[in-house]
């Protein structure tokens, strides 16, 4: 299946992209295919502890699966305002 | 998460119109109308700051911002109307980021229901924001949230890195 | 009573130019603006209001701003800027009869400061509001002071009538 | 000696008039010179119990030595804002 992976803030500098497809079999979750996504951006390794998620827009936690086609937005902690 | 008609929502690259959201939100019925503003300082921990740079992920952005507007008119069923502006880009020194304005019929919700605004927005709105100095810069490190539908971090911990 | 020079005060009949207000305080150590804007509201207690007309002891309230700009000021050293703009006249639904910004680096203190004023500003300055209805008008009553300085009537009490 | 009376809100529209000059025998103070302005316009009365008052533009309580050319005024609790 593929995951529309999209990266934001300091994770999207640290990886040197905004975005990529994450081929990976099924089943998957959040933390399957950001580990996936971290062998592929080795530079994101230190955000492993902080990083948080979104899943098609909505905050996410690292345990929900993932269907084909879903976009997993991975990004550090919002500092907006 | 319904949002009402009259409230305002938006996420932009251009300069807030402060005012005119300030007019279209209000009616014959508000006798009170709080407005924080947030504002690019010249500093921060005594380094000085020369812009910011904000990156949002738009869509999901706005929806937050309204489901934050529905969470206000939840716990204070007594807010006339609220409005949400964000601005994200290259902002300078006293260009606003962010605006809210809340109005009541009295005062207290409003001041209430805007500080509550603010503090939630930081947490749970997917805007990040860099400092520019003069000699660098900086990802501003944004807090964990508290929020149990946006703590992730534990179960990640549990897998091997 | 020493009032900071950049600080605003300001009593006046004419329509409040908020936005004026809020630029000239505006500094770049700012990063916070909170501003409360009270609006005049078609109704009181269900019963339907036309307009509202204030009358001031215009010296005097003037003082009383600037006393207690100084009293913000101490009790939050980190305000930037305070400026306070109270209208008197016959004023229409959805004017403005006050403003008050407070700037400063952090929110906490602007929300915090913003709303101190306008709740003592209802105590100590010396204003009063009657409200026009349809058929027929009625002085607003304020309540008793609870500062030390302004309770007056126990004295006068003692007295015969 | 003379004091200068002011009138405001409820109070002023009770009396029907904005100011007064009060003339008393020294030593006066603040309630002297109110039990004098209600003597002149009875209409006061009823905000006996609720005046308050300032002096030369500043608050002051019942018991305030006046000095000949204050300036007094008498007004219901403050609503402003």
């Amino acid at each position: 299946m593929k995951i529309m992976v999209l990266l934001f803030g300091a994770c999207r500098e640290a990886a040197g992209t905004h975005q990529w497809e994450c081929e990976i079999e099924a089943p998957a979750d959040v933390k399957r295919v950001f580990a996936a996504t971290r062998e592929r951006f080795p530079e994101l390794d230190r955000f492993e502890p902080v990083a948080l998620f979104a899943v098609n827009e909505e905050h996410a936690r690292a345990d929900q699966p993932l269907r084909d086609g879903d976009t997993l937005a991975i990004f550090p902690p919002v500092s907006g305002g | 998460m319904t949002d009402m008609p009259e409230d305002i929502f938006e996420i932009t690259r251009e300069p807030i119109d402060k005012l005119g959201l300030e007019r279209r939100l209000l009616t014959s019925a508000a006798g009170a109308m709080v407005t924080f503003d947030g504002v690019v300082r010249d500093h921060n921990k005594e380094r000085r700051v020369v812009r910011l740079e904000y990156e949002a992920y738009a869509p999901m952005a706005l929806k937050e911002m309204k489901r934050l507007g529905a969470e206000v008119r939840e716990r204070w069923p007594e807010v006339e109307r609220i409005g949400i502006i964000h601005r994200f880009g290259s902002l300078e020194i006293s260009e606003s980021s962010v605006v809210i304005t809340v109005t009541s019929a009295h005062r207290r919700v409003a001041f209430e229901a805007c500080q509550y605004a603010i503090d939630r927005l930081k947490q749970t709105v997917p805007i990040w924001k860099k400092e520019i100095f003069e000699d660098g810069q900086e990802w501003v490190e944004g807090q964990q949230p508290s929020d149990f539908r946006l703590r992730t971090s534990e179960a990640v911990d549990s897998e091997p890195g």
